[in-house]
């Protein structure tokens, strides 16, 4: 069977992938697409040690299950801002977003 | 009855202040009720002092009428009353003169129910020194005494009268500092403000010992002298003088009335009462310049008052001249203290306080009595009155006679034993200072002249400015001062037997 | 009643009538001088009765009437005032209560009682007169004095000091009465007080006095230390005296009693007018008539010279009997110059008065001067007789002066001057009873020998000095007399003899019995007095009535003075003195008539020797000057009052400098507000960090997270092992 | 103790606040309403606790005591004793007068007191008294400093938007930032003793009275007491940290004034003594020197900037900075007298204060400006407010008869025990205090009234002579009758003096 490290490698790419997206990206949007491959990075990471692991035990499957929640809502407030900023401001772009900014 | 009895001098003290926070409440606008009034109430306290003074036992040592209450506990004070010859005499002249003084101001139509109350406040405060035999509490009233002065001078006196008033508080307030230190450090020392007290145990420190890091000694004299500035502005002794002719000029009638009858004698009695028994070896070391500010005192007040014009100015600076014989005959008291010439000075300046009172009482009140009239107090402008107001001349002139120290009135007897007393302690001051009593003829003289004699001054003859004759409510002001004076001119025994028993019983 | 009772009750009687009419009956004028005169008459018959009595006592000297009460309580003991009758006392009485009363007559006249109120008259000034209608014509008549009243009120007073004076047996009462005589006089001279000239000459004689007085005061202060008492009788006792004479005073080398005889006599130069003191005498002559007579010859003058009597064993104290004491010969100095000088000065003037006024001051020097030389009786004697002719002369020239305002008042031109003599003349047939009394007081004065008063004692006070060979003292006074006389015999011819010089000299008229009646007593007395004292060696004369007078006052001394050896030379000095100078007089100035023809008006004597002057340069502008200038204005207000406003200022300058320099620099800026500014620059400073984007802080924090992470492996990776 | 009294009166106020801030905005006058049944309220039990308090017994009435932070050793622990009495009556008094003198006239003409949102206004004033109140009453040092910092916050808000446009936000921070740095430092030294006292004794505990006895080192003493007393000191405005005051009187409204300068400067007196000096008795022994030097320099100082300040407040300010100082010096003497004086002085100085900035503000209301020199003739329009003036300026005077005599006389006694010269030094500022006294009322209100006031002025209303009437009521009687407050105070020094080794 695939060893455990495969999982870990495709993890830490596609983390590493969101990250650079995020640092990257100047769309709003693409930042919070970076923000979720991070996430579900993760999620492959708690799901592969569950299952090396001991599999009676279901904390790494409960945590999974947290962060999808966490991550649904994230994106429904994420996308809600970005896009009544778009409605104010015409434009999802991080930089342009300064009224907070002094 | 029985509470009259116990009670005498706290009502003789206190029933002026309650007088004037009953006229607080009278109603508002009856001034001819609020004068009246004012003018009862303040006779309750003469007819109190009568009573005492003839109760009063002149022969027995120490204090009578004695009354004790607490009052300061925690810093030893209590309100301790007491009287001897010496501050029975300053209470009958106290008690005396602020009714005639009321009774003088009847005129005033300007805001009557604080002026009365002030005047009435005025004279607690000043019986409180007399009557006080508790150091803290003689301060207090020594102190308390300048605030309704300072408002009647401030507020019912002539054009100048800010400046004066403040000139008189401030110069005696920060006099009354040094006396405030020294109160205070009395007080340290001996946990008590009891005077009776204080008399003996200050003078029992020995010599050698310290206090507060210093010999006793230099302590002592520092003391001396906080008390003599404080009591020698007051008095006043030149060179401390120069408020009085402002505050005399710029008070209301009655306010000098009482500023040169009684506020004046405050600092001398501050002298008899405090500083011969609490300072003997000081007061006899440092006689010599007392002295001297004394005959200073005496010469220049006389030659500053025949240099005047103002007719108030020149009886104010007569109060300098006269009060120079008072402290005069203190520092002979003091050089040479037991001897009988020191009691015969001691005699001379008591009764010399209580003759000025008189006279200069009267002095002010004529001159207040045709300042009324023609609105000037410039010699230049009156002149030959005497024909348009006979009496008032006659009177003026007795007054000036008494002042001037004519032989038959009050004023000779006191000034004569002030110089017998002196002439073989402090010869060649009492010489000096004669120079001072010829000058007194002089400016009384200059008085007389400029106002009643000589051409008469058409513009008070007729029309509107015609003089009118001193009025019966200023005569009565005028006759009990004038029948004391020509009284004890010709027979002071009755009043000098008191004060010389309290002299040789004293000191 | 015993004589000490009425002796009390003498001063009385005036004294009341002044606080009567002063209170009560002052609108009433005959009320008033009813009070006044019949007061002076009660004190009189007092005076009489008491001096009768005297007289029937033996040694009065030893035993005279006294009685004293408690006054004053001193220490333990009292000071006690009361009445001394001693021979001496009962003489001046006598005089003093005589003279008292026909002043106090003559002044009803003098001062025009029961003439009709003047229309113009004001309160203040002489009165102008009054026009009355009779029969058809109006003329004008004299007025009476508007301040009638008072003018007998302080009469009164006045003779109440004289009285206490003369009866007081200490000097603290009679230093009493002595100043409220001085402010009689005060009151007097300024009677008609309106007059700026009345006015300052009451001001001058009240000052010119109280340098004397307060002389005066300070011997008595001493006396009263040094001795203990001021009772006469217990001062002139040996030991006291003794006492007074042995201990010495810092001051010329004088005894105790000499020094306080010296400042005793000070104020008698001031009170009698002596030399340097005696300017303002003349001037009192603005006071109406009555009362110069008043000052000038029965009290106020007597007074002082009544003061050296009395004082007169403490001033010989240390008097061995040759060789005169520094305070002596200063007294006889001083008596002895005035006399000469004054006679001078009373030569070259022309008011009738004011060569009286000199004459007085020149008479008095006589009297200081035999005291000086311890003639105590002769001046005594003396004294008393001057009182009586110079009464008489100043009662007289008053009637004079009367009956020429009379004669201006006729003629209604008030340019010609009543008093000056030049306008006078011929008076003797107008006014004979005014001549004949007039004639008698000024021979009396003049020493005309045998039947005046004034030849027996101005000769005693000669013989006096010749006797105990004072030359100078003797000559100078001889001098004097001389001139007295003829400046007497001057006056009388001017006024009296020859014919009126002017209109108003014709309508003169002879005044009222009032004035007249005075006259005549005081002229018999000016006669009549000299034979008490006749000298028993006196050739002639001198059996035929005993000296009582030496016997009587002679015995108020200790040691009697024996009576003086005749001797020639005095008598012929005065006997050629008084008459030369008389008959001089008369034959220079019997056809004088005008000012012009007057050779003597030279103008150092006219003016006085410019002492006035002098005087004002010396003492009075001076005086003004320091107390105007000097006290009040650079003293006072300049020098005490400009320290004073310092503080004002001073605090202010300290208070702003204390807010704009520390509290407002340092407290505030450096420590409150600093510390804020110093926060806001490191807030300001830091902000940029901050940029607002994202990637930055992610950035930021990767970094910071990979170092973190490095620093972890490393620590790991190595330093577990060591440890 | 049946009737928890000290609770009461602390809790009144801000519940009090609480009800105000229920009300609607525009029901301005039930706003004042209530704000004054409370005070009064308040004014009752204060004065009931001054009178009942058994001097005989002495020591700590009234106690309470309930747990709050038992872990922490932290409990609501109330108490008053001698010191503290006079005080709570006087946060009662000036609380009393302070609201009806800002009961405000909504008639455009008068325009006096606080017509700009009261409800707000009285609110954040109660917050303030409350906090006021628990500092003179808790017993618990933990709960002293909570209430300090309960009343120096609202100071903020009611200077900024009540105060004086021109200097409002500048004072309000100022005054903010000195006093949250004070109690910083003093929070400080407080943990610093809390902790020490818990190795001493192995109790953990902020009662003071268990504090008192832990035993703190001379060293550590020396080292804590100027931190803690001199952080609290701030707010008692000692020099040279008294700057923010003067600001502070300036910017307020009236009412505020009078509270700044009437109890919260006094809270700062009293809370350096509670804790300072009465904690760390041997650290005030040995740095009373500079206490003194600080006080008599502030006593000078202070009477000399008054005396050339031409605005009405900033004298008032800087004369109790002056005033001040002289409490300051009264604790620094450490002896009976003196700091008998000093608590006497802390009342006296208390309601004259008080009177001074109501009188000034009823000026300032009508006339719209406190340049002295522009004022004049004020006796004409408001005599009553005039005499008021005077009285407070006779006691501030130290004149006989008032209670400022009461309360100096014994501090300088004090001061003469400890060092003369400081006593002869700090007695000028008495001559200096009447001069400009006595100036400033010559021209104030006795000078010639501006014409450009002819007519204009109206009398000050019922309510500001009632609370004139109050304030002079108490410093004339305590002036005549010292015994009314004098031996009450004498039992708190007692106390403290037995914590000073009975000096």
């Amino acid at each position: 069977m695939v060893p455990l490290s495969w999982y870990l490698i495709l993890a830490a790419a596609l983390f590493s992938i969101g990250l650079f997206g995020v640092l990257s990206r100047r769309n709003a949007v693409a930042i919070l697409l970076g923000i979720e491959l991070m996430l579900n990075s993760v999620n492959i990471n708690l799901a592969a040690f569950w299952r090396y692991g001991n599999v009676l035990d279901m904390a790494g499957q409960v945590f999974a299950i947290i962060v999808f929640a966490v991550a649904a809502a994230e994106v429904a407030v994420g996308l809600a801002l970005v896009i009544s900023v778009y409605r104010k401001r015409n434009t999802v772009i991080a930089d342009d977003i300064d009224m907070m900014k002094w | 009855m029985n509470f009259i009895d116990t009670h005498l001098l706290s009502l003789i003290l206190f029933l002026p202040s309650i007088a004037a926070i009953i006229i607080l409440f009278l109603p508002k606008g009856e001034d001819k009720l609020t004068r009246w009034f004012a003018f009862g109430a303040s006779l309750i306290p003469f007819l109190l002092s009568l009573v005492v003074w003839f109760r009063f036992e002149a022969g027995q040592p120490g204090f009578q009428f004695e009354e004790s209450y607490v009052w300061y506990e925690a810093i030893g004070s209590s309100l301790h009353l007491g009287v001897d010859g010496l501050s029975l005499t300053m209470v009958l002249l106290t008690t005396l003169l602020t009714p005639l003084a009321i009774l003088a101001s009847f005129s005033i139509s300007d805001r009557v129910k604080p002026y009365m109350m002030l005047f009435l406040f005025l004279e607690t405060g000043m019986l409180g020194v007399f009557l006080a035999l508790d150091l803290l509490i003689f301060f207090v009233f020594w102190e308390v005494g300048l605030v309704p002065m300072y408002f009647l001078i401030n507020q019912w006196g002539s054009a100048n009268r800010n400046y004066a008033s403040l000139k008189f508080l401030i110069y005696t307030m920060g006099g009354s500092l040094g006396l405030l230190l020294a109160v205070q450090m009395l007080g340290v020392l001996f946990g008590t403000y009891d005077l009776l007290t204080l008399y003996q145990r200050w003078n029992s420190l020995e010599p050698g010992s310290l206090l507060l890091g210093m010999p006793v000694q230099t302590v002592k004299t520092i003391a001396f002298w906080a008390f003599a500035i404080a009591f020698a502005i007051k008095v006043p002794v030149w060179p401390f003088h120069t408020w009085l002719p402002d505050a005399h000029t710029e008070a209301p009638t009655a306010g000098s009335m009482i500023l040169a009858g009684v506020l004046l004698k405050l600092g001398a009695y501050g002298f008899l009462r405090l500083i011969l028994p609490l300072y003997p070896f000081e007061a006899k070391i440092f006689a010599g310049a007392l002295a001297l500010l004394a005959t200073a005192a005496i010469v220049f007040g006389a030659f500053g008052s025949y240099g005047q014009t103002d007719f108030k100015r020149l009886v104010a600076y007569s109060s300098v001249n006269h009060m120079g014989f008072v402290v005069l005959g203190i520092a002979a008291a003091g050089l040479a203290s037991g001897t009988i010439d020191a009691n015969i000075a001691l005699n001379g300046a008591i009764l010399q306080m209580f003759n000025h009172g008189l006279s200069a009482a009267g002095m002010f009140f004529l001159v207040g009595v045709i300042y009324e009239r023609t609105h000037t107090r410039n010699l230049e402008e009156f002149g030959g009155l005497f024909p348009l107001v006979p009496v008032y001349g006659g009177i003026l002139i007795f007054t000036s006679m008494a002042s001037l120290g004519l032989p038959g009135l009050n004023g000779f007897i006191s000034e004569f034993l002030v110089v017998r007393g002196s002439w073989p302690i402090l010869t060649a001051y009492t010489a000096i200072s004669m120079l001072g009593l010829l000058f007194t003829g002089a400016y009384i003289l200059k008085g007389i002249k400029k106002v009643l004699h000589g051409p008469l001054n058409e513009h008070w003859a007729h029309g509107e400015h015609k003089l009118t004759e001193i009025n019966t409510r200023e005569v009565l002001v005028m006759a009990p001062l004038m029948v004391l004076i020509l009284w004890i001119g010709l027979w002071p025994g009755w009043i000098l037997n008191v004060i010389n028993k309290a002299v040789g019983m004293l000191f | 009643m015993t004589t000490e009772a009425l002796i009390w009750l003498i001063p009385l009687p005036p004294v009341l009538a002044f606080f009567l009419i002063v209170l009560f009956t002052n609108k009433n004028k005959a009320l008033s001088h009813g009070l006044a005169v019949g007061a002076a008459f009660l004190s009189w018959l007092g005076s009489m009765i008491v001096f009768v009595r005297a007289l029937g006592v033996e040694h009065l000297g030893e035993h005279p009437f006294e009685s004293s009460v408690n006054w004053l309580p001193i220490g333990d003991t009292w000071f006690r005032i009361g009445v001394l009758i001693d021979p001496t006392g009962a003489a001046v009485l006598f005089f003093v209560s005589i003279t008292i009363f026909m002043i106090f007559l003559y002044s009803v006249g003098y001062q025009n009682f029961g003439q009709p109120q003047g229309g113009n008259d004001v309160k203040g000034l002489p009165p102008h007169g009054a026009t009355v209608e009779e029969h058809g014509h109006k003329h004008v008549v004299p007025s009476v004095e508007p301040m009638y009243s008072r003018f007998f009120a302080f009469l009164g007073l006045f003779a109440f000091g004289m009285y206490v004076l003369v009866v007081s047996d200490n000097l603290l009462t009679f230093f009493v009465g002595w100043e409220i005589m001085g402010l009689c006089s005060y009151l007097l001279i300024g009677f008609w007080y309106a007059k700026p000239s009345a006015r300052d000459a009451a001001v001058k004689a009240f000052m010119t006095t109280r340098i004397g007085d307060v002389f005066m005061l300070l011997g008595i202060a001493y006396l009263y230390s040094a001795t203990g008492t001021l009772s006469f009788r217990e001062i002139f006792t040996e030991e006291t005296l003794q006492v007074l004479a042995t201990t010495m005073t810092p001051v010329l080398g004088l005894s105790a009693a000499g020094l306080i005889g010296l400042l005793l006599f000070i104020g008698t130069v001031g009170k009698s007018a002596q030399f340097p003191l005696h300017v303002w005498l003349p001037d009192a002559m603005e006071g109406p008539t009555p009362v110069s007579a008043m000052i000038h010859a029965a009290t106020m003058v007597s007074a002082g010279v009544y003061a050296v009597i009395r004082m007169f064993p403490l001033i010989t104290a240390d008097f061995t009997g040759h060789g005169l004491t520094t305070t002596m010969s200063i007294i006889a100095f001083i008596g002895a110059f005035t006399a000469l000088f004054a006679a001078t000065i009373a030569v070259a003037q022309n008011d009738i008065k004011r060569v009286l006024a000199y004459s007085t001051i020149s008479q008095l020097g006589y009297m200081i001067a035999a005291l000086g030389i311890g003639a105590y009786v002769a001046a005594a004697f003396h004294l008393i007789t001057h009182a009586f002719f110079k009464a008489l002369l100043f009662l007289g020239s008053g009637s004079v002066i009367h009956g020429m305002e009379h004669g201006v008042l006729h003629t209604g031109n008030h340019h010609v001057d009543p008093q000056n003599m030049f306008n006078m003349g011929g008076l003797r047939r107008k006014m004979p009873i005014t001549f004949w009394t007039f004639l008698i007081g000024g021979f009396a004065l003049s020493g005309f020998p045998l039947i005046t008063a004034g030849f027996w004692s101005k000769d005693e006070i000669l013989a006096d000095a010749f006797g105990h060979g004072h030359l100078w003292v003797f000559g100078t006074l001889a001098i004097a007399a001389f001139l007295t006389a003829f400046y007497t015999m001057r006056q009388i011819t001017l006024t009296f003899l020859g014919e009126p010089r002017t209109k108003e000299a014709e309508h003169a008229q002879e005044t009222p019995w009032t004035m007249t009646v005075p006259l005549i007593i005081l002229s018999i007395f000016a006669i009549g007095y000299g034979w008490v004292g006749i000298p028993e060696h006196f050739p002639g004369l001198g059996g035929l009535v005993p000296n009582w007078f030496h016997e009587f006052v002679g015995g108020t001394l200790a040691e009697h003075p024996e009576a003086l050896a005749f001797n020639w030379i005095p008598l012929i000095t005065s006997l050629t003195v008084a008459l030369g100078g008389l008959f001089f007089g008369w034959l220079v100035y019997r056809n004088v008539n005008s000012v012009s023809e007057d050779k003597l008006q030279i103008p150092l004597l006219k003016n006085k020797y410019y002492f006035d002057e002098a005087y004002d340069f010396l003492f009075v502008k001076p005086a003004y000057w320091v107390a105007e200038t000097l006290v009040s204005r650079w003293m006072d207000q300049g020098l005490i009052d400009g320290i004073l406003h310092i503080f004002g200022p001073v605090t202010d300058k300290i208070g702003s400098f204390i807010r704009k320099y520390i509290d407002l620099l340092i407290v505030n800026e450096a420590v409150g507000d600093g510390s804020y500014k110093v926060t806001w620059w490191f807030g300001r400073n830091l902000r940029t960090v901050q940029t607002g984007r994202i990637q930055q802080y992610l950035m930021f924090a990767l970094f910071v997270f990979m170092l973190v992470g490095a620093a972890l492996y490393f620590y790991f990776r190595y330093f577990r092992q060591l440890a | 103790m049946d009737f928890p009294v000290l609770s009461v009166i602390t809790f009144t106020p801000i519940a009090a606040a609480l009800l105000i801030l229920l009300l609607p905005a525009q029901r301005k006058n039930e706003a004042r309403a209530v704000a004054l049944a409370a005070a009064s309220f308040a004014l009752i039990l204060s004065f009931g606790v001054y009178f009942n308090y058994d001097q005989a017994a002495a020591g700590y009435q009234f106690i309470e005591k309930y747990n709050w932070l038992p872990a922490l050793g932290i409990s609501l622990h109330f108490g008053v004793d001698g010191m503290s009495t006079p005080l709570v009556l006087l946060t009662g008094v000036v609380m009393f007068t302070g609201v009806l003198i800002s009961w405000g006239d909504d008639d455009k003409h008068v325009m006096a007191g606080i017509q700009d949102r009261p409800r707000e206004f009285f609110a954040f004033l109660f917050i303030l008294a409350s906090g006021v109140f628990g500092v003179f009453v808790s017993l618990d040092l933990f709960m002293l400093f909570f209430f300090y910092e309960i009343a120096v916050f609202p100071m903020y808000l009611l200077i900024a938007i009540w105060g004086w446009i021109v200097t409002r936000e500048y004072a309000a921070m100022k005054l903010t930032l000195y006093l949250f740095l004070g109690s910083v430092v003093s929070l400080v030294g407080v943990l610093v003793m809390y902790w020490v006292q818990y190795q001493n004794t192995g109790v953990l505990t902020f009662d003071m009275l268990e504090m008192e006895k832990a035993g703190f080192s001379q060293i550590f003493q020396n080292i804590w007491f100027l931190p803690v007393f001199l952080g609290f000191a701030v707010l008692g405005g000692i020099w040279p940290f008294h700057n923010w005051s003067p600001d502070g009187h300036v910017a307020a409204p009236t009412a505020v004034s009078m509270f700044h300068a009437g109890v919260l400067m006094k809270l700062g007196a009293f809370a350096a003594l509670r804790v300072g000096i009465m904690l760390l008795p041997q650290g005030a022994q040995s740095w009373s020197w500079l206490i003194m030097t600080f006080a008599a320099i502030a006593v000078v100082y202070g009477a000399y900037i008054a005396f050339v300040q031409t605005d009405f407040k900033y004298m008032v300010g800087f004369s109790s900075v002056s005033h001040m100082g002289l409490v300051m010096l009264g604790f620094s003497t450490l002896n009976r007298q003196g700091l008998l004086g000093a608590g006497v002085q802390m009342f006296s100085h208390g309601v004259m204060t008080a009177l001074f900035f109501a009188v000034v503000g009823m000026i300032y209301d009508r006339a719209h400006t406190r340049e002295i020199p522009e004022l004049g003739g004020m006796n004409k329009v408001m005599p009553f407010a005039a005499i008021g003036f005077i009285i407070g300026g006779l006691v501030s005077m130290g004149m006989p008869g008032f209670s400022g005599f009461i309360a100096e006389f014994p501090i300088f006694m004090g001061v003469w025990g400890r060092q003369w010269l400081v006593a002869v030094i700090a007695i000028i500022s008495i001559i200096i205090t009447a001069g400009y006294i006595m100036r400033n009322i010559g021209q104030v209100f006795f000078g010639n009234m501006p014409e450009k006031f002819e007519g204009h002025l109206t009398d000050v209303t019922v309510l500001d002579k009632i609370a004139i009437t109050t304030l002079c009521l108490f410093m004339i009687l305590i002036g005549l009758f010292p015994g009314f407050m004098v031996p009450l105070v004498q039992t708190g020094v007692e106390n403290i003096l037995r914590l000073l080794g009975g000096a």
